[in-house]
């Protein structure tokens, strides 16, 4: 009989609905497989994350799974890793390294790819001519510049689009809240702003409560376009309070656990890039996606 | 020799609360007790060990330093630029970075004096600023591919008993091993350690409090210069938001290994025992690998609390009820 | 008496017109001093007069408002002690001001150790430490935490340290404050040595029997100005007490009646049976009347600041008994003691006595109201008449009762400590060491206050060295000697005689020789 | 015993710091000042700065008299989380109003009490003691949501976050009135008092007959208290608890608060009014930041500068001129010694 396949998965944490709906699913994806998970929580410290790296070489694990925290800044540990001979899967997150073997496959959505759907569906909506506010993520971190990056692409290729104003709302909904109701009293009572994209959901939803507290009526007033698919934005979505959202989907894992049990089967390496879907979402299908989700998170 | 063991104590306490700690890891998981475990201990904790040597410095002279984690960050994002934006070879780059996070310190000290502004604030608005100015360079991640990067990174002491010795555990050993020196056999660390048992007193016996004052805070920023060359060698790479959190750790290491926050009391090496000790629970929560988010902050807690508990009761227990360092 | 060495043309510090003001008080106002070579200069002057001030203006502490300092002929303003230093002036500041976390040794070589090879040289200092302390008859630990040593230790290092340091100056404010007649007389031994030495000393203290001892001339302040210089072979006693005051002392303390005699048959107010507690003080009886005044006497470190502070709760006993009214109590703390109507003024003001920052009304009434506890505020107009009867009654200088109590000088923190017992109206009144650095003015003062106690029914629990005092006014003394109860004397036996021998009984007594206790923080007595 | 320091000319950097730092914004966008009504509900810039620093407002009360006693609170953002994820949760299930709040505050009221037996009865350093419950406290509240931010619907908790009591923001109220509650308790009784005098010398304290470890528990447990309200208004804000970041790094905002409104870190001497000030000074410059259309990156090195400006004023080497106690060097800025020395074993 076949030993259990030992996974060991260094998660960022816990900072988002989402980030937890995807820990939830790769545990519930490797109970399908039989596989045993370990998990370690690196506390959204890339130190934690290269500790728990080492120490699952140390462990002598039979794969190591990374969300990194950061593109940069991996290749001395998965050189340890490679010279343990422990192969390792990217989930959601790319790495920049000079060497792409040190790592077998990346199970990612492409986030510049991301903002680029969401400023598409904006520019189609509004004919291109819009005065948007934008809810960034958290400075510095690469969803926050890549998904910033893929709408100002969209952005720059229509003249009569505009972003009025940008401000980090730390992907967390009470800044989301804060930063818009600042936006809206900067912005003649909202009047100037024709769409606010947020760079995740959770800032997408202060930022309709803001809204609607200063008089306004999200969705008609202001268009709201985010990136994520949690179930609150599709909940808002259905009752016409949101526009758009672009889902990158939790499930990462998932497909990971299948290249890695092809691999150890037959050897046969999956190619290196597993795109996930960026898929956009809009209210006709709101409430189906809601139910859909709503049990998965 | 009683009178010695009794200034040791806390330090013999905490260092058997480590050795404690590390034998029942062991005992729990196999693959625990081994030199990999060690070597590994040591290079993940190495920028943690030599900032907290500085914290050590700081919180010894009545000080604390906020702005250690947003230095390491900096200087990551700052060798980055230059070497990778700049053309610059990494050596001069070490320079300048290590030469501006120490003038960083010590102009923090110099506010600190010359405004008597706790240093609490003074050093909270020093991270805001030291994090700020990293953004400024660049909010991007930037990977470091100098080939010298590479070559630190392989450079290590080998054992032939099987532990590993990296160049930034080497480094930390190094700091520390020096620090000790600084701190017991020159005039600096006993001028510290009087402006930390009493600030006035210090005064009056002609300790110079401007000048020890800068320069305990231009070392804690060197060495956390020093802790972010460490860190780029580490992660190859800048990005300025590393090291997130950084100083909690290094005062909860510092804190741990006996040193009185109030300032006076406390030893270097006890810091590193505590750096060790941060390290182990880290470890022991990876390797346990069950815990989901939230259970690793509650485990981190809780066996904070048991530490320090095992410390008082430890020490209560080996010295009677004198032993008890006095807290304000 | 005269210098040994013949004067040179310049006197060795001149000081001139010095003038230093704090916010709402003018501490020194244009003040002159002279200093010659090999010569005791006493610095006298009422609790406030300005003394420290002078000190710490003279030495950089303060920067000065005004006016000149001289030292052989050159001008010299020191911006800060380190200064100071290397002109060769030591001082030792009122309250031991040393660092009790460092050891014995650094403490006194605190910036000018002995280096080799560019690092400190800890064996040389270890010796070197041990032989500036030789002439002080202290064989201690040089590596021991100073904290571990009794205050008077510490000021014993702290003059040491000074002394070690001063080629030419040497400052001493109220050095002898915690010193037993024993180490004064060490203390003045080595003063006359650096005086034939041709080194110059300056002397502040409240004892004018010491005064008269050991000093060629004495400068009198009066609320910071200069009243005068005399030599003191030309200054009566009298006269320099008018000086200092302002005006004539009445007759000094006498020995006052002790009251009938049936205060004895009168039943303890608190009776203590075989009281004590492991490694500090051996079980002790005890038992304290109404009315009266009974008076712990001993060497330092004999166990009396032990004793009281367990009958006070401050330490858990952990044997014996104590009844109060007849009835067994627990002492589980100060809180338990308080509300028993005990007060207790400790012998460590600055640690354990006032609250710095708060202002000296506050300080006043702070125990009166823990013992009505936080949910009876006392309203702030009958804090302010409490605290403004006390600053009346015990003359405590102070511009307002708003000021914070760090600002006062040393002597006006006591009285104001003094203040907040007595405003809770105790049955039962501990003052350790109660007229330490007191002037002479307050002194009698303090001591007239207690008769006046008495007289109202309160007990006294008086720890004091200064055993004309404790003859003064106490009925029964008990004698202390290595933390054991070992002689009581009672009405007539009362003498400073019978307690000298008391004391001295059995072990000859040892100057000074303590070595810290293992495993507490206390420390024995060799 | 003061409410605020003593003495107006003492108050003046806070409260000058506060007019320039709106004046500031007032020129960055002229229409700072103009308030409106909104659905029964004042609206404005200046609305939002009140009620956007209620929550750091009431932290700094909390924290303030901690602070006093010479400790420091770090746990309140976790405590925000807790009280808000236990809000949140049990709305959810479908607990009245009352019973919610009662548990929230309970819940706000436990963490406290910890927090106070840590440092008073087994006498850890208040920032490592509070820093247990930082780390561990934030894992509690996530245990509660399972790491989802859940959300709830019920119109009565929401009001707490949003509604508006005669018109002014339901925050903004609950602060006023957890500000004059504390301002009644410690001025009303002689708590401040004590709590002063533990802050400025346990031992002398002690001796004197103050129930220092009483004082210390309810201090902390008073904190907690204000934190767990203020993680119900943020709560109620979102409509949803987001354990994750509820209160994130608002103790670091919650102690600056309080130091800018001029109490000292050396403890003693506070001023509930001016902590709230505090608070207001740096939302107000928040505010600022995000009406400015300053690039995010400049916004901790905009904060730090205002910041250091704001400190600098309250300097006692710059107000020497002004009657302050600080001002008199070096007594004003010792600190007793804490040695292990003669009778110092004991509390
Ligand atoms: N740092 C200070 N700030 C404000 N006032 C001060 C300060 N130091 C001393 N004073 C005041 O200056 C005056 C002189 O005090 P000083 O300490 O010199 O008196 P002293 O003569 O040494 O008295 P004592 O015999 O009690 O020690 C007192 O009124 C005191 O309150
Ligand atoms: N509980 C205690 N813990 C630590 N040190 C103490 C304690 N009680 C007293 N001491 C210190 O130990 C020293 C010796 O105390 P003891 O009571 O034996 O002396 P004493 O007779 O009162 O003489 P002194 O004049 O030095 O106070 C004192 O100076 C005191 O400061
Ligand atoms: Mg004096
Ligand atoms: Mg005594």
């Amino acid at each position: 009989a076949d030993k259990k396949l030992v996974v060991g998965f260094s998660q960022i944490g816990s900072e988002s609905g989402w980030r937890a709906a995807e820990t939830k699913t790769a545990k519930a994806e490797a109970d399908k497989r039989g596989i045993d998970l370990k998990i370690s929580d690196a506390q959204q410290k890339q130190e934690n994350q290269i500790k728990a790296v080492r120490s699952f070489v140390a462990q002598g694990v039979d794969a190591i799974f990374i969300a990194p925290v950061v593109a940069t800044g991996w290749d001395s540990v998965l050189k340890e890793a490679k010279e343990a001979k422990i192969p390792v899967v990217l989930l959601d997150r790319q790495i920049e390294t000079k060497d792409p073997s040190l790592y077998m496959t990346a199970v990612t959505s492409d986030t510049v790819h991301e903002g680029r759907v969401a400023g598409e569906w904006l520019a189609k909506q509004t004919g291109g001519k819009c005065a948007v506010v934008e809810l960034q993520g958290t400075v510095g971190s690469s969803p926050a510049i890549n998904r910033k990056k893929g709408f100002d692409e969209i952005v720059a290729k229509n003249p009569g689009m505009k972003i009025i104003r940008t401000q980090s709302g730390d992907f967390t909904r009470a800044k989301g809240k804060e930063v818009m109701e600042s936006f809206i009293k900067a912005e003649n009572g909202g009047k100037g702003i024709c769409a606010v994209y947020a760079h995740n959901d959770d800032m997408a939803v202060g930022a309709i409560q803001a809204i609607k507290e200063a008089g306004l009526k999200p969705g008609k007033d202001i268009l709201v376009v985010s990136i994520d698919g949690v179930p609150d934005i599709f909940k808002a979505m259905s009752e016409g309070e949101a526009n758009a959202t672009v889902e990158l989907t939790p499930n990462m894992a998932g497909p990971a656990y299948d290249a890695l049990i092809a691999f150890k089967k037959d050897g046969k390496a999956p190619p290196k890039w597993i795109q996930t879907e960026s898929a956009l979402f809009t209210p006709d299908t709101a409430k189906a996606e809601y139910e859909r989700r709503k049990d998965a998170y | 020799m009683t009178g010695a063991l009794q200034r040791f104590l806390p330090l013999i306490v905490t260092t058997a609360v480590l050795v404690v700690g590390f034998l029942l890891c062991a005992a729990q998981f196999p693959n625990f007790a081994s030199w990999r475990v060690v070597g590994n201990l040591l290079t993940d904790n190495a920028f943690l060990g030599i900032t907290a040597v500085g914290m050590t410095f700081v919180i010894l002279s009545g000080g604390i330093d906020l702005s250690v984690g947003a230095v390491i960050g900096f200087t990551t994002v700052l060798l980055a630029v230059l070497i990778e934006q700049g053309g610059w070879h990494p050596v001069p780059a070490f320079a300048v970075a290590l030469i501006a996070a120490g003038g960083f310190g010590a102009a923090m000290g110099g506010v600190i004096h010359v405004f008597q502004m706790p240093p609490f604030i003074v050093t909270l608005a020093g991270m805001f600023i030291a994090r700020g100015l990293g953004f400024v360079l660049t909010t991007d991640s930037v990977p470091i591919n100098h080939p010298l990067y590479g070559e630190l990174n392989d450079m290590a002491l080998r054992f032939d008993f099987g532990l590993k010795l990296s160049l930034p555990a080497l480094l930390m050993l190094g700091v520390v091993l020096a620090a000790v020196v600084l701190a017991h056999w020159t005039r600096f660390g006993a001028n510290l350690y009087a402006l930390g048992g009493n600030r006035q007193s210090a005064e009056l016996m002609g300790v110079p409090v401007a000048r020890t004052t800068v320069a305990v805070y231009g070392l804690s920023g060197l060495l956390a210069g020093l802790a972010g060359i460490v860190f780029s060698l580490y992660t190859g790479a800048g990005y300025s938001l590393a090291a997130t959190g950084v100083e909690l750790d290094t005062i909860t290491a510092v804190v741990i290994g006996g040193t009185q926050l109030t300032g006076g009391y406390g030893y270097v090496v006890g810091t590193f025992v505590g750096v060790l000790i941060q390290g182990l629970i880290q470890t022991y929560i990876t390797f346990d690998g069950t815990l989901s988010s939230w259970w690793t902050k509650i485990a981190i807690g809780v066996l904070l609390f048991v530490f320090i508990l095992l410390q008082k009761g430890l020490l209560v227990v080996w010295a009677g009820r004198g032993g008890e360092p006095a807290e304000a | 008496m005269t210098a040994s060495t013949a004067p040179p043309s310049a006197p060795l510090l001149a000081i001139r017109g010095l003038s230093k003001a704090f916010l709402g008080v003018q501490a020194l106002d244009g003040v002159d001093f002279t200093l010659r070579h090999g010569e005791i200069h006493a610095l006298l002057g009422e609790n406030g007069a300005g003394k420290s001030t002078l000190i710490k203006t003279l030495t950089g502490v303060y920067q000065r408002d005004g006016g000149t300092v001289a030292l052989e002929g050159r001008e010299i303003a020191p911006r800060g002690v380190e200064e100071a230093q290397r002109l060769h002036i030591g001082t030792v500041y009122q309250e031991v001001n040393l660092l009790p976390n460092l050891s014995v040794a650094e403490n006194l070589f605190l910036g000018r150790q002995p280096m080799r090879w560019g690092l400190v040289d800890r064996g040389a200092m270890r010796r070197r430490a041990r032989a500036v302390l030789q002439p002080y008859g202290l064989s201690i630990d040089v590596t021991a935490p100073l904290g571990r040593f009794s205050v008077a230790t510490q000021q014993i290092i702290a003059i040491a340290r000074a002394v070690d340091m001063s080629a030419k100056v040497l400052i001493l404010d109220e050095p002898t404050a915690s010193l037993d007649a024993q180490e004064v007389a060490v203390l003045f031994k080595v003063m006359r040595t650096l005086r034939s030495r041709g080194i110059g000393i300056v002397f502040v203290t409240h004892f004018l029997d010491q005064v008269y001892e050991v000093c060629d001339s004495i400068t009198v302040l009066r609320n910071g100005r200069l009243v005068g210089e005399r030599r003191t072979a030309e200054l009566p006693r009298l006269d320099l007490v008018a000086m200092m005051l302002g005006r004539e002392l009445e007759a000094a303390a006498h020995r006052i009646d002790l009251g009938p005699a049936e205060v004895d048959s009168r039943p303890p107010l608190a009776s203590f049976k075989g009281f004590g507690k492991a490694r500090s003080v051996e079980p002790f009886d005890l038992d304290i009347r109404p009315g009266e005044v009974v008076a712990l006497a001993g060497l330092l470190g004999s166990g009396r600041t032990e004793t009281v502070r367990l009958v006070f709760g401050m330490d858990r006993a952990d044997r014996g008994e104590a009844t109060v009214d007849g009835r067994t109590i627990r002492l589980k703390g100060p809180r338990d003691a308080v509300r028993l109507g005990f007060g207790f003024c400790p012998e460590d003001r600055k640690k354990e006595g006032i609250v710095g920052e708060l202002s000296v009304r506050e300080n006043i009434i702070l125990a009166l109201q823990a013992r009505q506890g936080w949910l009876k505020p006392i309203p702030r107009r009958r804090q302010e008449e409490i605290a403004d009867r006390f600053i009346r009654l015990l003359d405590i200088r102070t511009p307002d009762a708003e000021r914070p109590i760090q600002l006062l000088s040393g002597g006006n923190q006591q009285k104001a400590l003094l203040a907040r017992w007595l405003a809770t109206e105790p049955r039962l009144l501990i003052l350790d060491e109660p007229t330490r650095g007191i002037d002479v003015g307050a002194h009698a003062e303090i001591i007239r206050l207690i008769e006046r106690l008495c007289a109202d029914g309160m007990a006294l629990l008086v720890v004091s060295s200064e055993l004309e005092e404790i003859v003064a006014y106490s009925r029964r003394v008990v004698v202390l000697r290595d933390r054991r109860h070992v002689a009581e004397l009672r009405g007539g036996e009362v003498s400073v005689e019978r307690i000298v021998a008391a004391i001295a009984s059995e072990t000859p007594h040892a100057i000074a020789s303590e070595t810290p206790a293992t495993g507490s923080g206390a420390e024995v007595r060799q | 015993m003061t409410l605020s320091a003593p003495g107006p000319s003492r108050n003046l950097p806070q409260y000058g710091a506060l007019i320039a730092v709106l004046l500031a914004n007032w020129l960055l966008f002229p229409d700072f000042f103009a308030i409106r009504l909104q659905d029964g509900r004042l609206f404005g810039s200046l609305i939002d700065v009140l009620n956007r620093g209620a929550p750091v407002a009431l932290l700094a009360i909390g924290m303030t008299m901690v602070i006093a006693t010479r400790g420091v609170d770090l746990s309140v953002g976790a405590v925000m989380a807790i009280s808000g994820a236990i809000a949140a949760t049990m709305t959810g299930a479908g607990w009245s109003l009352p019973a919610v709040l009662a548990a929230s505050l309970a819940a706000g009221l436990l963490c406290g009490l910890w927090n106070g037996l840590l440092v008073a009865v087994l006498r850890i350093q208040p920032i490592i003691a509070t820093l247990i419950l930082m780390v561990a406290g934030r894992g509690i509240a996530q245990l509660v949501t399972e790491g989802q931010i859940v959300t709830f619907t019920s119109p009565a908790l929401a009001f707490i976050g949003s509604g508006s009591f005669l018109t002014v923001p339901m925050p903004v109220v609950l602060t006023i009135v957890a500000l004059a509650v504390t301002a009644l308790l410690v001025r009303a009784t002689a708590l401040g008092l004590m709590i002063e005098a533990v802050g400025v010398n346990r031992l002398s304290s002690a001796g004197a007959g103050v129930n220092t470890p009483v004082v210390l528990v309810a201090v902390y447990v008073w904190c907690g208290l204000c934190a767990a309200v203020a993680g119900l208004i943020v709560t109620a804000d979102i409509r949803g608890a987001d354990a994750n970041n509820a209160g994130l790094w608002l103790e670091l905002d919650a102690i600056l608060a309080v130091v800018v409104g001029g109490t000292s870190l050396l403890g003693g001497r506070f001023g509930l009014v001016l902590s709230v000030v505090g608070a207001l000074i740096i939302q107000a410059m928040n505010t600022g930041i995000l009406l400015s259309g300053f690039k995010p990156e400049f916004n901790l090195i905009v904060k730090a500068g205002v910041l250091l400006v704001v400190l600098l004023l309250q300097s006692p080497t710059l107000t020497l001129f002004l009657p302050r106690p600080k001002g008199a060097r070096p007594i004003g800025t010792v600190k007793p010694p804490v040695a292990p020395t003669s009778g110092g074993a004991k509390p």
